[in-house]
C-alpha cells in the first residue's frame, strides 16, 4: 500500500519503524496528546454527522480515516504560521483551537465562514477546489515581504490536484521560493471518481517537475505526518522553499452526507483500510510501549463525548441570523445597492412578514 | 403522457440524444457511476459505456477546453457542470472560445456543446451551490442560453440543445429536479428558445424563468384571490429571448413584472426591461419592474429563502405596481 | 496643474501609491523592465524593487488568487491584467473569491485589492485585446468597478481605489491613454464613485464612461450646431453608479441615451435604462436608449469603428430619440 | 547551452552528431526540403515585418530563431494528423500547406482566423496563452473515440506553460492517454520576462510529474527535431500516449512588431544566439556533407523572393470586409440580436455613412 516511498515511523500494528531520513522525536506526552486530538475529532465528527441525520446540519463532509494527516500536520504548525483549509480539515481546525460549533456553522448554513481567521491563524473553508492553494502563496509571500519567520500550510485532495488553480500555485510557490507547505491529502477518493482518474502516477511526483521536493507519507500514521510536516515547515522558514506532502489516507466515510459510496466502491476496499486506522496505532503504540493504561484511554473517550454533547448543545442553540444579515459586510464601506436591497426587504420584513 | 420528476426527464432525454447519435458524449464530474449528483445521469453510463459517458479528471476548465476539442472534431458533448458556482473556472474556455470559435473559423467549426448547469438556490446547500449566473452567459454574444422549468420542457429542450450547433449553456433550476410532472414522449411542445404563456391574465405580464416560474404561478393564483388577473410567461429562451411574446403581452397588460433570483444588477430582469420599456413605450401604465435576489453574495442557506424572490415578495411588488397609474 | 498622457497620470497616480504605503505592490504580467505593454509601471520596478513591483508568470488566475492571500496579510496589491480578453482565467478567483471573502469572513479578512483592466477597443488591435467586460463584474455583488476617462481622473482615481479596502475592478479606457490633459497634483476632483457632468445641457441626457466619454463630448458639440443641448455624464462609477446624478438630469431633459462599446444585451447600458425608467417614468419623454456595441464578438479591427459607437452613429440614434414626444 | 540532456544531431557548426537514441535517416532531398521550407518561412515573415512597418499590418509575431523547431515538428506531422498553433507558428503553418497570405490576414486585422482548419487539418492562431493545449486534448479523445491512426500536435510557449490551462491539459492527456504531442517552444522570453520566472528548472521535466515522457530538444535543430516529434507521434497514434517536448530555442526578434527588447534585454545575449543560427547550420551541412552548389542555394532564395512579393501583393490587395461582416457567423443558425444589429448597422450605414 502507497509504494516503496511511503514514508512511515509507525505501522498500522502500531510499532514504530525505523526511516533513513525521519526519525520521531516525540515524547510519551506528546503522542498522547495527538492520540486525544484524534479521537475527540473523531467523536466530533459523529456528532456532527447525526447532528446531520437529524436534520440540526444541512451538511457535514466526514474526516473519518484522515484523522492522523491532519492532527499531524496541524500540531506541526507553529503558533507564527497560517494555515489554509479545504472543507474536510475540521482536525486542523481543532488544533488551530477553532471552537467545534464555530466548525459546524457553515454546515448548520447559518454563516458561509465560521470564525475570525486571524484569531486562528487560520483561513476558511474553501469550497472551490483549490482556490485557497493561491491564497497560500499569495500570503506566503507576504511573509517574504515581511521577512516574518513564519510559514503557510495549505490543505487540499487527489481530486483537486487536477485543477489549474493548484498547479499554478506550484509554479508560483517554486517561482518566488514562497514558504508554503502543500498537504495534499490523498484519500483515494474525490466523490466517487479514484484517484486513478485524475493520475496515473503518484501525486507526490506532482512537485519534481516544477523543481521542489515531493514526499508521499503514510497519512494514517500521526508521528511521520508530523516529522514530515514539520521538516518542511522549517524549510520553508528557512527560506527554502515549498514542499509538496501527499498524505495517502482513506476516506473511510462518505464524500459527504449527501453522498452514497456504495453506488461506487466496494465495502471490502473500505475494509482492508480499517486495519489501517490511524487511531488505533497509536491506541497501541502508547498501550503497548508506553504503557497508558486503558483508564487514560477511557478519561479521554468520556472527554471526547463531553465535548461532542457540547457541540451538540452549540449546534442546536444556533438560530438562523436575521434575514438582513446577508447586507452586512458584503462590503467594507457602505454600497448604495446593498443597502437599497436591505431597505426593501425590511420595509417588505416589516410590511408582509412581521 | 408519462409523469416524472424533471431529473428523470432530463435523464430520458439524454439518454435518446446519447441513442441517436453516436458522436453524442456525456462528460463532467461523477456522472458515471454516481450516475451525477443529482442523478441526471444515472445509468447511462452502465448503457453506453465509459467512452461516452465519461468521468472527468477535476478540472472546469478542461471539461469544456476538450468539449471545445471534441466539437471540432465532430462530437457534440454534453457537459455536466456540477454546480453553478465552479462554472468560472471554464469561464474563460467558454467566454473566449466556445464562443467565439464559430466566428473566427468563419463558420468552419461547429460549436455542438451544450454545458448544463444547475442553476439558482432554495435547496439549502452551502456557499457556490446556489447561484444564478445567467447573466454572464446571455452578455456573451456567441452562446445561447435557456432554462427549462417542467419536465416536459427539460426532456425536450435538452434534446433540442444536443441537437443544436451552437454551444447552448443549459439551467436546471435545481430546486425543481424532483417536481413532477407530464411528460409527452411523442411531440415537443414548441421550439427551444420559445417563450411559453403559462397563464393567460389581462392586468400585469409576469415574466419568470427556471425556478421562478412556479412562484410566479403561485403569486398569479394569490393574486386572482385578489381580483388581479396576472399573465404569466416562462421565457425559457434567455438568448435569445423571445420578447416577441412578452411585448405582445405587455401591449395588453401595459405592466411588466420580471422575476429573477439572480442580483437585479445588469442582469437578464435588467435587459427585459430595458428593451420593453422601449418597444412598449406608450404602452407601459407603470415602470417596468424587477423582483429579483439582492446585489449581495449569495446568502447562507438558512436566509435564502429571504433572497430568493417569494410568493409574498411578488405580491408586495405587485401592490406596489398597481399603485402606479399613468 | 501639469499636462500629461493618461499613461503616464496612471504611472504617477501609481508611483504615489507605492510611495505612500509600503504595503502597496504591483503585480503583473512584464510589469517591470519593460513597464507593462502600455509602460503605465515604467520606471517603478526600478524606483521601488522587484519585491514591490512584482513580474507575474503568466497566469492570470494566480495573478488575481495571490492578490487575494496578500490581502489577507495586509498587503494591497494593483494586479495589471495586460489587456481585458485575459482577465477571463481569472474569473473564478474574482467572482468566488476576491468578491465573496470579506462576507465569508465575516469582515475579519479585507480585500485591497485593485484588478487594473486595460478595456474597450479603438486600437487595431487583433482579437481579445479590445473587450469591455465591464458588465460580468458590475453583476457580481462583492466587486467595486470604476472607469477613468482623463488624465485627472486616472492620476486620483487610481489611487483611491488603491486606498479604498473593497477590491476595485478599475477599467482603463486603452485608446485614451495617449491622450493628454491638464492633471491637478493637490485636489482630487470628487469621490471615486461619483458620476461628473462633463457637460451640461437641457435636451437630453447623455451618459458615457471610459472611451466613450470622449464621444459623447464630441457628438454634443456636432448636436449643438443643430440646436440641440446635451447633458453629457460621465458615469465614472459603474459599481456602485450615482444614479442619482443621472436621474437629476434625466428628470430635467425628459430623455436619456446611454453609449458604451460593450454589447447591449444584459449590459451596464440595460442597468441604466432599466433604473432611470423606474426612477425617472413620468419625467420620461422617450424611451430611454442605448447606442452600444453589437452582440457579437468583437470584430476584427478593420471593422471596428463600425461596432463601437462612432459620434455619427450616436447623432443618428438621437435624431430618433428626439422623434418621439410623448 | 540546453544541458546535459539536449537532444542535438546538428551541431551549430552543421556537424552531425550521434545521439543513442535518435538517429537522422533523412535523404540528402529531404534535408534540403527542410532548408527550402526554413528560408522561405524566414523570409515570408521578413517581409511581413516589413509591411507591419509599412502600416499594411496591424501587428506581426515573428518566428526569426524558430524555424527549425518549427519546420522540424511540422513535416513530422502526417497527412492525417492535426495540429493547433498558438501565433507564432508560420513555419508550421506552412508546413500544413497555408497560403502565406491566409497566414497574414489575422495580422491585418480583417479576420480573426484566416483560414478553414479542416482543409489543412490545422487549427487557428490561438492568442489567448494555452487555451488551444485543451482543444488539442479534446481533440485527441475524438481521435481514439474513432479508433483513428491519427495524432494531435499543440504548440506553445515557455510563457504559456505556466498557465493553468496547459498544465490541465496535461493531467487530462496523461489520464487519457491521449494521442497528442506537445511542442512547448522554449524560445527563452515570453515578451519582457525571461524563462527563469516560470520555472527553476528545465520544463520538460513538467511532464514527469504527470506520468509521460518528456525530452528537451535543441530546437535550433531541424533534424533533431524532426526525428523527436516524429517518434512522439508514433507514439500517439500506437496508443502510447503523450509526450512533450521541450524545443529549446530562441526568439531572436522582438515578441512582436509593437515590443521593444532592447529594454529587457541586452544585444549580447542575442549574439549568442546568433551562431546557432538553424538555417546557416543545415545551409552548412548541405554544403558541405551533401555538396549542394551555391547556385541551389541561390534557386531557393530567388523562389524565397518570389514568395515573399506575391504575399505583398497578396497583403496590399486585401481590402477590409465588408462592416456587415461582423455578423456573419456569429452563430450556425440565426440569433435575433445578431440580426436586429445587422439592420441597425446598415440602416445607419445606409442612411448616414453612403
Ligand atoms: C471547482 C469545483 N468543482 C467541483 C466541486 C464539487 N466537489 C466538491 S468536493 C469534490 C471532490 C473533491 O475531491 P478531493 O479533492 O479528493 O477532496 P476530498 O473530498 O476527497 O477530501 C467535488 C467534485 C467543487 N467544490 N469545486
Ligand atoms: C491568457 C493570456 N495572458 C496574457 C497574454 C498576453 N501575451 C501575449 S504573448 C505573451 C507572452 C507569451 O510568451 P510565450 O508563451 O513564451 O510565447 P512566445 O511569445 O515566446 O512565443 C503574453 C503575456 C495572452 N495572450 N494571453
Ligand atoms: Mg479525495
Ligand atoms: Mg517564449
Amino acid at each position: 500500500m502507497g509504494g516503496e516511498e511511503l514514508i512511515q515511523l509507525l505501522t498500522p500494528e502500531g510499532e514504530r519503524r525505523q526511516h533513513d531520513d525521519y526519525e520521531s522525536t516525540l515524547t510519551r506526552d506528546e503522542i498522547l496528546g495527538f492520540y486525544r486530538d484524534m479521537v475527540i475529532v473523531r467523536r466530533l465528527c459523529n456528532e456532527a454527522t447525526s447532528l446531520q441525520r437529524q436534520g440540526q446540519l444541512a451538511l457535514w463532509a466526514p474526516l473519518q480515516g484522515q484523522e492522523a494527516a491532519q492532527i499531524g500536520a496541524g500540531r506541526a504548525l507553529g503558533p507564527q504560521d497560517f494555515a489554509f483549509p479545504s472543507y474536510r480539515e475540521h482536525g486542523v481546525a481543532w488544533t488551530r483551537g477553532v471552537p467545534p460549533a464555530d466548525m459546524a456553522r457553515i454546515f448548520r448554513a447559518t454563516v458561509t465562514g465560521g470564525w475570525d481567521p486571524r484569531q486562528y491563524r487560520y483561513s476558511l473553508p474553501t469550497v472551490v477546489l483549490g482556490d485557497q492553494t493561491l491564497h497560500a502563496v499569495g500570503y506566503a509571500m507576504g511573509i517574504q515581504r515581511d521577512g516574518a519567520d513564519e510559514a503557510v500550510m495549505v490543505f487540499f485532495g487527489d481530486g483537486a490536484s487536477s485543477q489549474g488553480d493548484v498547479l499554478e500555485s506550484f509554479v508560483w510557490a517554486a517561482s518566488f521560493q514562497a514558504p508554503v507547505v502543500f498537504v495534499l491529502q490523498n484519500n483515494q477518493w474525490a466523490i466517487s471518481e479514484p484517484t486513478s482518474l485524475q493520475t496515473r502516477i503518484p501525486l507526490y511526483h506532482r512537485a519534481d517537475g516544477f523543481g521542489f521536493p515531493g514526499v508521499r507519507v503514510d497519512g494514517n500514521d500521526v508521528l511521520a505526518m508530523y516529522e514530515v510536516t514539520r521538516r518542511a515547515l522549517d524549510r520553508a522558514r528557512a527560506g527554502e522553499g515549498p514542499t509538496l506532502i501527499e498524505a495517502f489516507t482513506y476516506r473511510m466515510g462518505a464524500h459527504t452526507t449527501s453522498d452514497d459510496p456504495t453506488r461506487y466502491r466496494v465495502e471490502a476496499d473500505v475494509e482492508v483500510w480499517r486495519h489501517r486506522d490511524p487511531v488505533e496505532r497509536v491506541k497501541a503504540l502508547l498501550a503497548r510501549s508506553h504503557r497508558v493504561r486503558s483508564s487514560r484511554f477511557a478519561e479521554i473517550a468520556e472527554e471526547a463525548d463531553a465535548l461532542a454533547l457540547a457541540l451538540r448543545e452549540d449546534v442546536l442553540a444556533m438560530g438562523p441570523p436575521p434575514a438582513t444579515d446577508m447586507f452586512d459586510d458584503v462590503y467594507a464601506e457602505p454600497h448604495p445597492w446593498v443597502e437599497e436591497g436591505r431597505r426593501t426587504l425590511s420595509a417588505f420584513l416589516a410590511e408582509v412578514a412581521p | 403522457m408519462t409523469m416524472m420528476t424533471m431529473a428523470k426527464a432530463l435523464n430520458e432525454g439524454l439518454r435518446r440524444a446519447l441513442e441517436s447519435d453516436r458522436h453524442v458524449l456525456l462528460l463532467g464530474e461523477d456522472i458515471g457511476k454516481l450516475g451525477g449528483v443529482f442523478r441526471v445521469t444515472d445509468g447511462l453510463q452502465k448503457d453506453f459505456g465509459e467512452d461516452r459517458v465519461i468521468d472527468a479528471p477535476l478540472a472546469e476548465s478542461a471539461i469544456v477546453g476538450t468539449s471545445v476539442g471534441l466539437a471540432m472534431r465532430g462530437y457534440r458533448t454534453v457537459v455536466e457542470i456540477q454546480f453553478d458556482g465552479f462554472v468560472y473556472p471554464a469561464f474563460d474556455q467558454i467566454v473566449s472560445q466556445a464562443a467565439k470559435l464559430h466566428k473566427r473559423s468563419a463558420g468552419a467549426y461547429t460549436m455542438g456543446l451544450v454545458i448544463r448547469l444547475p442553476f439558482q438556490g432554495g435547496i439549502g446547500a452551502v456557499e457556490h451551490h446556489s447561484e444564478s449566473p445567467e447573466a454572464y452567459f446571455v452578455h456573451t454574444a456567441g452562446l445561447r442560453v435557456v432554462a427549462c422549468s417542467t419536465p416536459n420542457d427539460a426532456y425536450w429542450m435538452i434534446q433540442q440543445a444536443v441537437a443544436h450547433d451552437d454551444p447552448v449553456i443549459f439551467c436546471e433550476p435545481k430546486c425543481r429536479y424532483w417536481d413532477k410532472g407530464e411528460v409527452d414522449l411523442e411531440n415537443p411542445p414548441t421550439g427551444l428558445f420559445d417563450a411559453v404563456v403559462r397563464r393567460p391574465g389581462r392586468d400585469v405580464t409576469v415574466v419568470a424563468y427556471g425556478s421562478m416560474v412556479k412562484v410566479a404561478l403561485q403569486a398569479a393564483e394569490a393574486a386572482a384571490e385578489e381580483g388581479r388577473d396576472l399573465e404569466v410567461i416562462d421565457l425559457r429562451g434567455l438568448s435569445p429571448m423571445d420578447l416577441d411574446t412578452v411585448a405582445a403581452s405587455v401591449e395588453r397588460t401595459g405592466r411588466l413584472l420580471v422575476i429573477q433570483e439572480a442580483p437585479p444588477i445588469a442582469s437578464v430582469g435588467s435587459e427585459i426591461v430595458a428593451a420593453i420599456q422601449e418597444r412598449c413605450f406608450y404602452s407601459l401604465r407603470a415602470p417596468a419592474t424587477r423582483v429579483s435576489g439582492f446585489y449581495v453574495p449569495y446568502p447562507a442557506s438558512k436566509i435564502e429563502d429571504e433572497f430568493r424572490p417569494s410568493v409574498d415578495r411578488v405580491l408586495w411588488s405587485l401592490d406596489q405596481l398597481m399603485e402606479h397609474d399613468s
